[in-house]
């Protein structure tokens, strides 16, 4: 059981107080969507900067996803706002 | 063909980038620079990123300009901590021997980067307020524009 | 609002034209530099002009940009004169709030002065031969997509 | 009567040996056309560089102007190749 390795940045690391965390590995069919509401029902600052998916973007992997993609395989998830490089 | 992304805190020199790109021999250079805007007692501009998909995000996006415009040199240097009006944040570089590829790739570059790369600006003023700078629709729109035909 | 407009036969320094864009606190900035290609065995490459009309002429083209994008800035540097392969011959450099305004107007500037700007190139190669470079089709043809409204 | 300074440049001014010359005045419905065929009609280099007008371009008191437009009061013409500037 490797686990999955979740990141937070910019105010969804500062809402939640910490820049990420490892947890048990979810089914292999559940969808980023389904794991960001499985976290923001622990409450408190999880609530507050999870509880609004659509202000959230994901990358799997390292690379951009769709909310409703599954987890599958993937070790690292990282859930951030839209990124404002540049 | 010439490849250079650093994301890094201090500044960086956009005449050496520039000499860089002259010195490739294709008769056209283009650049853009972003600096920080000084607007609404803004005292500092905080930017966070995510290292490890930055690196990877940076050069996906250098290959996909050379797929489509014939480069001859890339240079990207984007600045991540805490930085102040007037500084320096980003450098987009491009060189080829069109000068149509390297203004085109260039604009591609810088706002591929914008709406993209995975940075996030905080601003923090003179009275204390801190705030995340949201994403425009702007930047999504102008990433669009540029659909990439690509896997 | 600032706009710099120079024909001159020695180098100029591309930092230097960068840094005066920076500092107008836009935010954005974006640049071309063409330099001499060293194809073919090219020698040299003399650039002649007429004087009294490029100045003319460069003002008339940096009104057309304003008058075209919200700009804080434009500097250009335009070389004549005898050059040679890897020499910087021209600079357009624009400054503004918004990106798209600095790098649209950048590349209406540098497809302007390829077209309309009276400036004549004459190539000499190492073998003695002597040319006048024609006019490409090309830069006719970038010049009107950008077709101006104004008088 | 002040005359009409005449320009050459590039391949335009090799070809007939000088940078310019000034004439007397033209008539005023006199076109740029029609002034360049009566130089070309010196023969020499006049003839060399201006017989083939489709390739010149004019300006007229320093501004682009097409072939055909009359010369008028203006003070100045310049002849010479399509630039190929930046």
């Amino acid at each position: 059981m490797a686990g999955l390795d979740i990141l937070y940045f910019a105010w969804v690391r500062d809402g939640i107080g910490r820049d990420g965390e490892r947890i048990d590995t979810p089914a292999r069919d559940t969808s980023i969507a389904a794991l960001i509401e499985s976290l923001a029902a622990r409450g408190g600052g999880y609530a507050q900067a999870l509880g609004q998916p659509t202000r959230l973007r994901a990358a799997l992997d390292q690379r951009f996803v769709p909310l409703d993609t599954v987890i599958g395989d993937a070790r690292e998830l990282a859930l951030f706002p839209p990124v404002t490089g540049g | 063909m010439s490849i250079t992304a650093s994301v890094r805190t201090d500044d960086f020199d956009a005449a050496v980038e520039l000499s860089a790109l002259e010195a490739l021999g294709g008769g056209a250079v283009a650049s853009f620079t972003g600096i920080v805007r000084g607007e609404g007692d803004l005292l500092t501009l905080h930017l966070d990123h995510y290292p490890a998909m930055t690196q990877m995000q940076v050069e996906r996006i250098a290959a996909d300009a050379m797929a489509r415009w014939p480069l001859l040199g890339i240079r990207i240097v984007h600045r991540v901590g805490t930085l102040r009006p007037g500084d320096r944040i980003v450098f987009v570089g491009t060189a080829s021997r069109h000068r149509k590829a390297a203004l085109e790739s260039c604009a591609f570059l810088i706002d591929w980067l914008k709406s993209h790369a995975p940075f996030w600006k905080k601003e923090s003023f003179a009275d204390g307020r801190e705030s995340w700078v949201e994403a425009k629709a702007e930047d999504d729109a102008k990433a669009s524009e540029w659909l990439s035909p690509t896997p």
